[in-house]
């Protein structure tokens, strides 16, 4: 840690870098911080517990402004950042990306190249928690998938934490706020919220990198994230995608193959 | 005002009487790892030991989404169904908190700033609120600082103070209250003279409120905003479990020739939120947004309505995903 | 699920301008006999059919739902049908895991020359629609509102 | 309790409809309810929420005078989903109104002064009302100056009315349009507003000056104005913020501890001057 802290003061005193995105000790866990001066980096920390999604930060103009910058990236932010560099919404000549490795080395990535060769050696696997809400999930016939989601998303408000914490939401204009026509009925009830999340779904198909933010952000609970990363997890072998792995021959729906395989249409 | 005394066991049959007496009863229950308000019908569905509900009892009196009126087109002729006030169903909420029964009187002054609302006044009617004194406050709670307290009685109708020997100090505060008192009268019985600040937790305010209010005053082009507003990521979740917002968006249901007209929630925290049409937006910053948001709380509602858009809940400060802590915030304007 | 004989579908076809579409008016000119229960929406390309539109047509009080375009290969805009087929299989596995009933939505390929693959398409989806009956569980839904603001039971 | 449901609109008949310019229309609305236009009052400056069955709600000015009765006219320009479904109806049909909201110009205490009217584009229907309102009290007032600017010739609203009012001999109007707006036919003067009304130099003498338009040509204006002597308390703006329900329990309207929709939309510069300008 105090490498890290010692590392990005330094980036920030030599002009290297104008700003650090990093995590901070929070009320109740970790937090976002913005450090613009190298006094600021002393309050940095890195561990475990800093698992909040940062690369939702990095494409907000106003935020990071014009200049070169640096963010601390735990590897789930890390795929975030390869399949936003996939999208062309990065360069590297403005990124740096800093992080602390298993034996506790500060590593430093100025290329994607690099980034993903240091994520290509973690395997993308679910949690005891994922695991246990899918495998319950997985078990269901359908008419209780229906049932146990219009329970869940009785439950939405729509403040769209979801959409909010998610590094690869980076549209000026969401679809729900487009109102001609009104896709998605912006009241939050029932089926509205249910358009509302399989849309967010198709959106994320082939894009999502299941870091679990949605998830995390939502402020009623529902593991929305879930949706999403069972999406991943489906597709991936349709398309041909590795699971956390940025995808570099295309987006799963800007793209397609001849060989495409289904057995539904007649 | 009367108080009495209402032992463990008489707390059920009356709880029993009530949801017999056909009144909806919401109150806290656990469920998918979250406490929050449901429709019950027993008492033990009722959750024990928990801090805060996720949201407020906001929604019983301004609902997510509602009804504002129906319409109608035949041969170019529209008619239109008013909302009817005698749709809304007698409610009562059951072990509310003090701070959350607080909240109606701010979302009240909104409603009816000089024209009535007739839907939140509808639900109010309609609604009676059992609150329970707290014995039990977490770091994010701060009621006492907003001129609230664990004993609070205001919004309530009647309130509980738990008692070691698992019954109750009631005060009954309305005719509503005496109401829910009527119908089962006999379990409630003479006051036993329990001192109520006894049961309630200890919490010491964390600023004062005339002097945030005057640093707000001179604080509109402080530098304090985009500080502290940096990580904010411009959701909606505050001002959707916080008990006093009330902003609102009016939408359009439309099917063919019928359609209604809906209210719902809205929060000053998006982005679109002030967009005008010509593409021009008042508040293009987050950090204008965030101002918005505690302004209006600590300096415009006061100002104008009397009475402080916050109630200490701490709700907004547990909801965040980016731990944006009101009470942090709040406090730092204080030392400023 | 009851098979309720007096019950007659309501089912939306989304069609492709250029081979359903020109298919299904074949069927009509060839005189061959169909099911009635099926509104047309033609568009372009199955490319630019939204997938909400489907979700659209059940709230809106559509039993199923027929998308049908071009053989892949045939697309008159070379690829629109590919990347269709590509939205298709994920919205298929998206619905799925929500619940959704997919059996109610009938994937095909119709060219313009193939009036009867038309009819026998319509005919076999309103057998089997009405085989599963109203699709009350998602009608059902579409209007709740505020009822819902305390997970109340319907 | 016979509280009465505010967001349940008078349903209104298009009596007329007229086209203004590209996009833009003006449509005169008559109560269909007897009793209503009986009881229906407003005074200039005044706004209401205008709707279309099955798109929702749109707010804009009354752009008719209170000094004629029967009536309200609005007008409007096809941008957004309510716009343009209050467009696509025509004479004789049905839409809803809310109404009147907000404060008003104090036309009795502005009696024997000199009236200037600033407006830019499609701010001249909240200006139009107080015109006409002046004019049909014409020995109310003094002189009265308007300068009305536009992008380009077709985005001039009320032509006729424009001409109307330069044909009388007691107004002085000048019309402008951007540089570049005009075209071949154009008699009237080229440039932005603001600086129209810099060389136009009418006298603060006893005058008040109502400006409305775009918030980037009101910021303009308003140093030209004090140039040219203008008090602060001579000076008249009305606002138009983003609203939903016009009676001040929305949020959106809310700028610094003011609602534009109860407070306002009508201020003059001294109360302006006690919100924050960035946020409207």
């Amino acid at each position: 840690m105090k490498k890290l802290r010692d590392r990005a003061a330094e980036l920030l005193s030599q002009g290297v870098v104008s700003l650090v995105i990093g995590y901070e000790e929070g009320t109740k866990r970790p937090r976002p911080l913005f450090c613009r001066n190298s006094e600021s980096a002393e309050k940095l920390i890195f561990d475990s517990r800093c698992f909040h999604n940062l690369a939702v930060y990095i494409t907000k103009k106003e935020l990071v402004g014009k200049e070169r910058f640096a963010v601390t990236a735990p590897i789930s932010t890390l795929r975030s950042i390869m399949q936003l560099y996939v999208e062309n919404q990065l360069s590297e000549e403005k990124l740096l990306v800093l992080t602390v490795d298993l034996s506790g080395e500060l590593r430093e990535f100025t290329t994607f190249d690099e980034i993903a060769a240091y994520v290509a050696q973690f395997e993308l696997k679910r949690g005891e928690r994922e695991q246990g809400i899918l495998s319950k999930i997985e078990a269901m016939d359908r008419a209780e998938r229906w049932k146990f989601w219009m329970e869940e998303m009785s439950h939405c408000f729509k403040c769209y934490a979801c959409r909010s914490a998610c590094p690869l939401c980076y549209c000026s204009k969401c679809v729900v706020e487009v109102n001609r026509p009104q896709w998605i009925n912006p009241w939050p009830a029932p089926l509205a919220n249910m358009e509302w999340h399989i849309n967010r779904a198709m959106h994320m198909v082939g894009r999502c990198t299941a870091c679990g933010a949605c998830g995390d952000a939502c402020p009623v609970g529902i593991p929305i994230d879930l949706i999403t990363r069972k999406m991943m997890e489906d597709m991936a072998p349709e398309f041909g995608y590795v699971p956390g792995q940025p995808a570099k021959q295309g987006n799963a729906l800007s793209s397609w193959k001849l060989d495409d395989r289904e057995q539904f249409i007649r | 005002m009367e108080t009495k005394y209402i032992s463990q066991s008489g707390i059920e049959q009356w709880f029993n009487a009530i949801v017999i007496s056909g009144k909806r009863v919401f109150a806290p229950v656990n469920s998918r790892g979250q406490v929050d308000f449901k429709l019950v019908k027993k008492l033990s569905e009722v959750a024990d030991e928990y801090i805060q509900t996720t949201q407020s009892i906001k929604a019983s009196v301004y609902p997510k989404a509602e009804v504002l009126f129906s319409y109608e087109k035949v041969n170019g002729k529209v008619t239109l169904t008013d909302f009817d006030p005698e749709s809304v169903p007698e409610t009562v909420l059951w072990k509310v908190h003090p701070c959350d029964a607080a909240g109606f009187k701010p979302l009240s002054a909104i409603f009816n700033w000089d024209t009535a609302d007739k839907l939140h006044n509808a639900h109010l009617v309609k609604t009676s609120v059992v609150s329970f004194s707290c014995a039990a406050a977490d770091e994010s709670c701060f009621c006492t600082s907003v001129n609230g307290s664990p004993g609070n009685t205001a919004g309530s109708d009647i309130q509980l103070t738990m008692l070691p020997d698992g019954g109750a100090i009631v005060e009954i505060l309305t005719a509503k209250g005496e109401t829910l008192v009527a119908l089962m009268p006999n379990v409630f019985e003479a006051d036993k003279g329990e001192k109520k600040e006894k049961y309630l937790v200890d919490l010491l305010a964390r600023f004062n409120l005339e002097e945030v209010n005057a640093k707000l005053n001179k604080a509109f082009n402080s530098t304090v905003w985009k500080e502290q507003s940096e990580r904010c990521l411009g959701c909606g979740a505050c001002a959707f479990v916080c008990p006093t917002c009330a902003c609102f968006d009016i939408q359009e249901d439309a099917h063919g020739s019928k359609g209604r007209r809906i209210r719902c929630w809205d929060a000053c925290g998006f982005a679109m939120f002030t967009l005008h049409t010509s593409g021009h937006n008042p508040r293009e910053h987050q950090s204008q947004r965030w101002r918005q948001r505690i302004l209006h709380k600590f300096s415009y509602m006061p100002e104008r309505l009397s009475v402080v858009g916050c109630t200490g809940c701490g709700r907004c400060s547990r909801a965040c995903p980016v731990d944006m802590n009101i009470l942090e915030h709040i406090t730092s304007i204080a030392k400023q | 699920m009851s098979s309720n004989t007096d019950f007659e579908p309501k089912i939306i076809a989304f069609v492709c301008n250029w081979c359903t579409y020109a298919g299904a008016d074949l069927t009509g000119t060839s005189r061959l006999k169909y099911a009635t229960n099926v509104k047309i929406v033609r568009f372009p390309c199955t490319g630019r059919i939204d997938f909400l539109l489907l979700l659209k047509s059940f709230a809106q009080g559509a039993d199923g739902v027929i998308v049908s375009g071009c053989h892949p290969n045939d697309c008159h805009y070379t690829s629109g049908n590919f990347h269709a087929r590509r939205r298709w299989i994920a919205f298929r596995s998206v619905l799925d895991l929500m619940g959704v009933d997919i059996r109610r939505i009938q994937y095909s390929w119709v060219s313009a020359a193939e009036g009867s693959k038309w009819a026998d398409l319509v005919n076999n989806t309103v057998a089997d629609i009405r085989a599963l009956g109203p699709y009350a569980e998602y009608q059902k839904v579409a209007d709740y509102l505020e009822k819902e603001g305390y997970n109340e039971e319907a | 309790m016979s509280e009465q449901n505010t967001y349940l609109p008078y349903l209104m008949t298009i009596e007329k409809v007229i086209k203004e310019a590209p996009g833009v229309k003006t449509y005169r609305l008559k109560f269909q309810d007897e009793a209503d236009a009986e009881a229906f009052e407003f005074k200039a400056g005044q706004f209401g929420e205008y709707s279309a069955f099955g798109e929702g709600e749109s707010t804009f000015c009354i752009a008719s005078s209170p000094t004629r009765k029967g009536y309200i006219e609005c007008t409007f320009r096809d941008t957004g989903r309510v716009t343009s479904g209050l467009a696509s109806l025509e004479e004789g049909s049905t839409m809803g109104f809310r109404g009147p909201y907000g404060n008003v110009f104090p036309m009795e205490e502005w009696k024997g002064k000199n009236l200037l009217f600033i407006a830019g584009g499609i701010a001249l229907p909240p200006m139009r009302c107080v015109i006409w309102n002046a004019l049909d009290l014409r020995e109310n007032f003094k002189d009265i100056t308007i300068v009305y600017g536009a992008k380009t010739v077709n985005d001039l609203v009320y032509k006729s009315e424009l001409k109307e009012w330069s044909d009388r001999p007691d107004v002085r109007m000048v019309t402008t349009v951007d540089p570049g707006g005009e075209n071949a036919d154009w008699k009237g003067e080229i440039g932005f507003v603001p600086t129209v009304v810099d060389k136009v130099a009418p006298s603060s003498e006893n005058t008040i000056a109502i400006v409305c338009g775009p918030p980037i040509m009101i910021k303009f204006t308003f140093p030209v104005l004090e140039k040219l002597g203008f008090k602060d308390d001579q000076i008249y703006t009305t606002l138009e913020n983003r609203m939903k329900c016009g009676v001040g329990k929305c949020g959106r309207c809310n700028v610094g501890k003011l609602y534009i929709c109860k407070d306002g939309p009508v201020f003059n510069k001294e109360e302006l001057n006690l919100i924050p300008a960035e946020e409207y």
